[in-house]
């Protein structure tokens, strides 16, 4: 576990127009490690992961990268940065084919050479999204959406990725393989911030673990701690170990 | 029909080919800003006519021929277009955006066309080149070189439009963000200026589309307006977004309306339209719809 | 692209898997988006003094549109009256259709004149005069109504921009028909008959007619808008193909809404023909007037009841009024203050007035307040309450690309 | 179009309905009851200054001003000033209504002049018959403005104009006139769908058809749309007629048809439009003016129309807008023209009552204008009038009446050259 | 006992892609059945087919005895066949409660005008959706635009709509994707008891393995277009094509680390 944290939140308070979402939300993203936040629905997970990537301003708090504010900063200027973010809804361009869909992941490289080496990489990594190369996005199943979303994000080498549901829809064998990368990704350097409802999964990923709830982080500690936390695992994790 | 009839049949498609030429060079311009931005842009027809008038006064006042005076017209409109989006349309957001477009470019082609009449006056002005009439013969029929040129001038806009579609970075990066705004700002794209960008390209063209019809038409400021629905169901005939499907549906359109004027000329403006209705309720996208930036 | 998208079928949109809204190109992201709450309380007691605080408004501004002709009676301000009515009516039957349905109609003009033209066509051929004219306005608004239906069920099988463009191309065939076929005048148009009122009164009668025809048309918007019906065609607005798949039977109800909206707007487009004495082709069928309703609408605020109304009574006087004015003399000054007065709004209200207003209102009641209600089970939140706002954000409120996000504003 | 049947001398005490009269008293007396020299005279008007009608609705605005100007320079009427109220009515008739309520309501006038265009006058005519206002106007010819059931009951409406299906009738005894070996043998008849264009070019075809020129294009009327004049004028060049009479309400129509007859290498020997070349400057600059050579049209007056009062007018024009005579749009005519009726009718009645004006006016009587003659029947439209054709000739710098023969100033030219490039 | 929905051969393909291939799957009446198989197997497509949001190129879908292949959207529904979206489709400018509502009364057939004017005439609809929302855990949001709710409380409004209109069968397509763990042990309670009380038939595509193997009495695999397999859960998760094409090596191992217990 890497100690100064690389991004850290403080005091943020934020919401789209009709009152507050998220009500003083603090903790700290460490360098170098995988961080998984959990929580019930509408608790504001997403909502975080809008502020750190400047889609939302928040109203009060700072968030910072490496000590660099970045509220104010435009999603460019955060882009450039090294964060990046697969959101959780799904924000393929839709009438365009997955290629050209890959290739704008890569929109902020401006050597084309290097996109063309970057997307090679990426289509190594998951060979599938290859073979779907010259279809629209739009007509791809939930979970190919999905999977060609993640690849995009990695078209960049980012310093921060920010992952807010990768599980969703996505069939076992897919699962792996993009649990696989984020891990292959955070061992090459990247931090990981990871947004998860399949709790025991994403929290056995991470090293640390935050629960939100209703705008505020409500625990955060070790990925464990949070897991095996009792009331936690009954409130937000499906029970401790429930068979069904 | 009698072989006076056939005679004129060939006369009449030629004139459809020819005048739907101008009119998919007026139409390009639109097709980037409602097919692509989907901005409805009503002041389309009052653009057409300003840059009939930025060509009319470089002709008349500097001696500029109107074509070569598009080196200067074709990057004032694009000045005039980026500004219009920068000052008004950039602050539209959210599901009313594309309806408020309308209130916008409604408001500014007043504008435009208030100030038309305190810069011209009312009365009506062609740009008349010495060229303007000469004309070459074709199958017994005369063709005006004016249109053969304004329709090489429309291929050539409308190939440029969609390379840069289509073929460009920029042109991914204006799809992108006409397909979904979050998104293109998390790949980094500045949507405001793509936009902003795009918009000052449709206006720019539509300097052609304006020289091509002041070549062609009498005008006065007040010209527009007969324009905009025509334009309008050019568009969405030959598909949203679909630069050469603005060429195919114009070329549809006017050769329709310029049979029909053989025989039954106060009724060819409605079969056109009838024809329109029945073409999109069999092909909702447009004849070339499915090449649209946008599905349904 | 090698796959297309979609097949060929028309009722079925193509993109059926896609979870975009049917209208709206640029796919907001999922949640985010300035949303307001709706305005209803949960508070059952607030709510009941609300509407009773409402309606007691609503009462009096009714008694002052009764009293304006007898506070003002010089004509020359009535007739602003009458017009505006007129376009009141005309934009509100605009919205119980399109505003409602989300289907922008810009062929209204098709109904308006229609109306005019059935009541001139009546009054000419069974030789009605003076006052009985008016007993037409049922067969006018028949007419309107039976002018919709084959209209609907064609133009109500594409959507979007292709049903613009049909009402617009349906528009032009009617106007075509006006000047050619046999029994319309031709393109002289139709003459009304005398009336033989006083000058002084003579805008009188209008008025109240068409007040009757706004408040009934705006009573029954409301209606509509609070019923069963209104809330299936606001489903259908949102994404026609789910409503289907939830068993709203879409196509009846877009033009049961079609028809009424026709056939308010043909007998509002009667009264207008006898007020104004004539109906040509150019005047009955006339695209400004299609792309005057949209404007009023968009300016007061698309899809509230309240939007449109106010939209055509800021608007039309105004128009009017400027042109009235020697100052602006040249006509183009009056041109130029009008389109500057829409960018004006634009710019400091961009989604219109009603819905900014009611935007400001809202995000002015619950700032610093929490959002939502707990949204799951469990104990009050560990944190604490963030400190009261201090306005150091200095107004960088929230700012998100683009989103749903629909304000119902005043009346809904 | 006259369907009252009532003599050509009517008296309008009868024919005014006794409500409007009641009603009319008040406002139009009130202003006219003192007539102290010092107050002037109001004069309000509504004109297309934006619009369809916006081409003509301008020049009518500079006649009106330049009578305005011409009267209070000469001392006013009766010693009063003139002051005009000219509004923009946008081409539109919600406008023009509220217009003429304000100017006469509000802004009290005196009197009324007409607005541009005849689907105009006929809502604005109603709204001045219900208040008792005579309307005098020089651009509502159609038959339909007098037809109206307001005018009909009141008789408030003259039109000062050429009534307008009879302006051909000029050019159709010319042709008769020339020998059979000189007609045109065939002829085309194209025209916009417009109640204005329409009924002196039917006229004139009838006529023609029976003089033995056949006509080799009489298909339907197109609409008044661009995208509609170069499929019909391409179609009318493909006739070769030898006569092409154009139902046209304006410049472009005129310059579309020029433009495409040019383009076929097909010059008609004889073109003449109903209208369109009668606006001066204003068709010169749309057309090539060495093409308007031989281009004919029918109107009322013409600039060098032997009249002082029309040569002041010209002169004053020229100077004013810096073009020579044969620029001078024939609406400025038409709108002067109004005014000196309307003088006249002061002066006559010796005030601003407007019942008394519309009596006189229906008297009988007839008054000078810049337009030659004005006579009123029963209904307003002028009896007096010539109608003159006039050509277009000197390269397009010269307007003159050619036809009928008699009065003309200038041989006409009867072979049209061919066009320019 | 004959099957309650049957889908025969149904083919359906997109350009090159061959989406469905000749898939047959067969619900008995008042089971709870899963459809399971790889991403782009062509699960939502056989849901689109069935509830008539997509034409096939070929084949039959029965619904009893009745082919209800061809049917519009609403005819289907109004057969008695209801389904949820993989990627939510609520109406984002109508209140939750107002989204509760539509999917009501959408069985309703008002008689007269005034029922179809009046809203008091579906109060009672009112508290039923309420009563589902708050099983949700999104009644506090009832009166806020839908459009606004966080991507998993727009599946929870989604499972909450077909729930309130009530079919005979309901399809549920992923209906636990993105939703908390802890509700979906309630919803899977509320699908047993659906089913157990009133007989409900449910038809369910998920990639929760937990949910599905615990849920479901009969699970058929879809692999590219086809039906694979069908059987009782523990047939189908020890089926070798299934572990191969679907599931990985085994079970046990849900992509997470290697020491994950039994689930
Ligand atoms: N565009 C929006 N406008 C208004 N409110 C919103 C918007 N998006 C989200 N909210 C509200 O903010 C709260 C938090 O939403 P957020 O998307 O952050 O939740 P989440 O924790 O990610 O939930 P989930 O697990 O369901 O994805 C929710 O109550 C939601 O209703
Ligand atoms: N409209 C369409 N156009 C082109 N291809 C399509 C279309 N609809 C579906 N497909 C293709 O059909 C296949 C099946 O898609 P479908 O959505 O049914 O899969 P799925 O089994 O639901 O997958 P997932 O588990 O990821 O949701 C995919 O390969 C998809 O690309
Ligand atoms: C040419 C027309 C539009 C106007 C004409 N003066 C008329 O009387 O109607
Ligand atoms: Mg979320
Ligand atoms: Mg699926």
């Amino acid at each position: 576990m890497s100690g100064e944290p690389l991004l850290a939140m403080d005091g943020v308070v934020a919401g789209y127009g009709g009152g507050d979402v998220l009500r003083g939300v603090t903790f700290g993203v460490p360098e170098g490690a995988i961080t998984c936040v959990v929580g019930p629905n509408g608790a504001g997970k997403s909502t975080v992961m809008r502020v750190i990537s400047g889609l939302l301003r928040p109203r009060l708090g700072t968030v910072t990268l490496r000590g660099e504010k970045l509220n104010g900063k435009t999603p460019r200027q955060i882009l450039d940065l090294g964060v990046v973010q697969v959101t959780q809804n799904h924000s393929l361009f839709k009438d365009m084919t997955v290629h050209e869909n890959i290739d704008l992941g890569g929109y902020t490289i401006k050597d084309r050479s290097t996109v063309g080496k970057r997307i090679d990489a990426v289509y190594d990594l998951f060979p599938q999204v290859r073979g779907w190369a010259g279809m629209k996005a739009g007509s791809l199943s939930g979970g190919q959406q999905r999977l060609v979303e993640f690849a995009r994000a990695l078209m960049l080498d980012p310093v921060l990725i920010l992952l807010d549901e990768p599980s969703m829809g996505l069939s076992p064998l897919v699962l792996k393989s993009v649990f696989d990368a984020a891990r292959q990704m955070n061992a090459s350097g990247a931090t990981v911030l990871l947004v998860e409802q399949n709790a025991r999964a994403g929290l056995k990923l991470s090293q640390h673990g935050v629960v939100m709830e209703n705008g505020t982080v409500r625990l955060a500690g070790t990925g464990r701690e949070v897991l095996e936390h009792p009331e936690i695992g009954e409130l937000y994790l499906g029970g401790t170990v429930k068979k069904i | 029909m009698t072989d006076q009839d056939g005679v004129l049949m060939v006369l009449a498609i030629i004139d459809g080919i020819l005048v739907g030429g101008v009119y998919a060079l007026m139409a390009v311009g639109l097709t980037l800003i409602f097919g692509v931005l989907d901005i409805i842009n009503i002041a389309q027809g009052v653009l057409v006519i300003l840059g009939a008038y930025l060509s009319y006064s470089l002709f008349t006042k500097a001696h500029i021929d109107p074509y070569i005076g598009l080196l200067i017209t074709v990057p004032a409109m694009f000045v005039i277009g980026v500004v219009i989006h920068w000052a008004f349309i950039r602050r539209l957001r959210g599901t009313e955006r594309t309806s408020m477009t309308l209130l916008v470019t409604y408001a500014v082609g007043l504008i435009i066309e208030g100030v038309l009449y305190k810069l011209y006056g009312a009365t009506n002005v062609q740009l008349l080149p010495s060229y303007g009439n000469s004309s070459f013969s074709l199958f017994g029929n005369y063709v005006q070189w004016v249109y053969v040129w304004d329709f090489l001038l429309a291929v050539l806009l409308i190939g440029a439009v969609y390379v840069l579609l289509y073929r460009t970075r920029f042109g991914r990066s204006v799809r992108a963000t006409m397909q979904d705004q979050t998104a293109a700002r998390l790949v980094g794209i500045d949507v405001n200026r793509v936009a902003a960008l795009t918009f000052g390209i449709g206006v720019a063209v539509t300097a052609a589309g304006g020289m091509a019809f002041g070549i062609t038409n009498a005008f006065n400021p007040n010209s527009g307006y007969d324009l905009i629905s025509r334009l309008l169901s050019i568009i969405i005939l030959g598909g949203m977004g679909s630069v050469g499907g603005a060429l195919g549906a114009s070329l549809f359109m006017l050769t329709l309306e310029s049979v029909v004027s053989i025989w039954q000329p106060q009724w060819a403006v409605a079969v056109y339209y009838a024809a329109l209705v029945i073409v999109l309720l069999y092909r909702p996208t447009g004849l070339f719809g499915q090449k649209a930036v946008r599905a349904q | 692209m090698a796959a297309a998208v979609g097949g060929g079928r028309v009722l079925r949109g193509p993109c059926h898997r896609a979870a975009l809204p049917p209208d709206g190109p640029v796919r907001p992201e999922g949640g985010a988006g300035t949303v307001t709450r709706h305005p209803r309380h949960a508070d059952g007691q607030a709510a009941g003094l609300g509407t009773a605080v409402k309606g007691g408004a609503l009462l009096l501004l009714l008694l002052a549109f009764i009293a304006f002709p007898k506070v003002f009676t010089n004509p020359a301000v009535t007739n602003y009256g009458v017009l505006a009515l007129i376009y009141v009516t005309a934009a509100t039957a605009w919205n119980i259709f399109s505003g409602n349905t989300g289907y922008i109609s810009l062929g209204q003009a098709v109904f308006f004149g229609s109306g005019a033209y059935a009541m001139g066509i009546a009054a000419r051929d069974w030789h009605l005069t003076g006052t009985t004219v008016f007993t037409t306005l049922p067969l006018c608004g028949a007419v309107g109504a039976l002018i919709a239906i084959p209209f609907g069920l064609i133009a109500l099988r594409v959507r979007r921009h292709t049903f613009i463009v049909i009402t617009i191309a349906v528009f032009f065939i009617f106007q075509l028909m006006a000047f050619n076929l046999p029994f319309t005048g031709g393109s002289s148009g139709l003459a009304s008959p005398f009336l033989s009122w006083p000058a002084a009164g003579y805008n009188t009668p209008f008025y109240y007619i068409a007040l009757a025809y706004a408040a009934g048309s705006i009573a029954l918007a409301w209606l509509i808008r609070r019923s069963r019906f209104g809330l299936q065609l606001r489903a259908i607005r949102d994404d026609e193909d789910r409503a289907r798949g939830l068993g709203v039977r879409a196509m009846r109800v877009k033009l049961s809404a079609f028809v009424i909206s026709g056939a308010i707007t043909a007998m509002i487009g009667a009264v207008w023909f006898y007020y104004i004495e004539q109906v040509e082709p150019q005047t009955g069928f006339d695209p400004i007037f299609d792309l005057t309703l949209v404007l009023m609408a968009f300016f007061g605020g698309y899809g509230s009841i309240a939007g449109p109304v106010l939209g055509a009574l800021l608007l039309e006087p105004l128009t009017l009024w400027l042109n009235t004015q020697p100052a602006f003399s040249g006509g183009s000054v009056s041109e130029i203050l009008l389109g500057a007065v829409f960018l004006i709004v634009v710019l400091f209200m961009p989604r219109g007035i009603v819905p900014t207003g009611g935007e400001l209102i809202t995000r002015i009641r619950t700032r610093g307040r929490p959002a939502v209600v707990p949204a799951a089970p469990g104990g009050p939140p560990a944190s604490q309450v963030p400190p009261a706002a201090s306005g150091s954000s200095s107004g960088s409120g929230p700012s998100v690309g683009s989103g749903p996000s629909v304000n119902s504003g005043g009346a809904r | 179009a006259c369907t009252s049947g009532s003599s050509s001398t009517p008296s309008t005490t009868t024919s005014s309905s006794s409500a409007t009269t009641g009603a009319s008293s008040s406002a139009a007396t009130s202003a006219s009851g003192s007539p102290s020299s010092s107050t002037p005279i109001n004069i309000g008007a509504s004109l297309s200054l934006t619009g369809d009608f916006s081409a003509d609705g301008v020049a009518f605005k500079q006649g009106y001003e330049l009578w305005a100007q011409d009267v209070n320079a000469a001392g006013g009427i009766l010693g009063r000033k003139v002051k005009l109220t000219i509004l923009n009515d946008a081409s539109s008739p919600n406008q023009v209504v509220t217009n003429y309520q304000t100017l006469i309501n509000s802004d009290h006038v005196d009197l009324t002049f007409g607005p541009f265009s005849s689907l105009l006058t006929k809502p604005a005519s109603a709204v001045a018959a219900r208040n008792g206002y005579a309307f005098v106007e020089g651009a509502g010819g159609a038959p339909s403005v007098f037809d109206t059931p307001a005018n009909q009951a009141d008789h408030n409406v003259f039109d000062v104009s050429l009534p307008v299906a009879d302006s051909l009738m000029p050019f159709v005894n010319y042709i008769a006139s020339l020998p059979a070996s000189q007609r045109p043998k065939t002829a085309a008849y194209p025209m916009a769908d417009d109640p204005f264009a329409d009924p002196p070019v039917q006229l004139a075809e009838q006529k023609l058809t029976a003089l033995g020129v056949q006509p080799v294009y009489t298909v339907a009327p197109f609409a008044e749309e661009q995208s509609s004049y170069k499929p019909v004028a391409d179609q009318v060049a493909k006739k070769k007629a030898d006569l092409v009479v154009l139902g046209s309400t304006d410049v472009p129509t005129v310059a579309a048809f020029m433009a495409q007859f040019q383009a076929n290498h097909y010059t008609p020997k004889m073109f003449i439009a109903a209208a369109g070349p009668d606006q001066g400057a204003a068709f010169t600059s749309a057309v090539k003016p060495g093409n308007a050579q031989g281009m004919m049209v029918p109107n009322g007056w013409y600039p060098d129309y032997n009249d002082p009062a029309s040569k002041k007018m010209v002169t004053e024009y020229e100077a004013l807008y810096k073009v020579n005579a044969s620029g001078v749009n024939a609406d400025v005519a038409e709108a002067y023209s109004v005014g000196q009726v309307v003088q006249a009718a002061i002066t006559a009645t010796g005030g601003t009552d407007n019942q008394k004006i519309i009596s006189y006016l229906h008297s009988a009587v007839t008054l000078k204008t810049v337009q030659g003659d004005v006579k009123f029947d029963s209904l307003g439209e002028n009896s007096a009038a010539a109608a003159f054709i006039f050509q277009w000739q000197n390269d397009g710098t010269k307007y003159a009446q050619v036809l009928p023969a008699g009065g003309a100033s200038v041989a006409i030219i009867p072979t049209k050259p061919q066009w320019v490039s | 006992m004959t099957a309650l929905l049957r889908t025969e051969g149904i083919s359906k393909a997109y350009g090159g892609v061959q989406a469905l291939d000749g898939a047959t799957i067969a619900v008995e009446e008042g089971t709870v059945a899963g459809l399971i198989g790889p991403n782009g197997s062509g699960k939502t497509t056989l849901f689109n087919v069935i509830t008539g949001y997509e034409t096939p190129d070929a084949g039959q879908v029965w619904f009893g005895d009745r082919a209800i292949t061809n049917l519009a959207p609403d005819k289907v529904f109004a057969a008695g066949i209801g389904r949820t979206f993989q990627l939510t489709r609520i109406f984002p400018r109508l209140t939750v409660i107002e989204n509760m509502l539509i999917a009501a009364q959408a069985r309703d057939r008002p008689r007269n005008l005034l029922s179809w004017f009046g809203k008091d005439a579906w109060t009672h609809h009112r508290r039923h959706a309420l009563e589902l929302l708050e099983f949700v855990g999104i009644e506090g949001h009832a009166n806020v635009l839908a459009g606004s709710l966080s991507y998993g409380q727009r599946k929870l409004l989604e499972l909450a709509y077909v729930l309130v209109a009530d079919p005979a069968v309901i399809l549920l397509d992923e209906p636990a994707g993105g939703v908390n763990p802890t509700l979906i042990n309630h919803i899977a309670d509320r699908i047993r008891q659906l089913n157990a009380e009133q007989g409900k038939t449910f038809l369910l595509v998920e990639h929760n393995m937990e949910f599905v193997m615990g849920l479901c009495s009969v699970i058929t695999v879809l692999e590219s277009g086809a039906a694979v397999v069908s059987g009782p859960p523990g047939i189908v998760k020890t089926d070798k094509r299934v572990l191969d094409a679907y599931l990985g090596t085994d079970l046990d191992d849900l992509g997470v680390d290697d020491e994950e217990e039994a689930r």
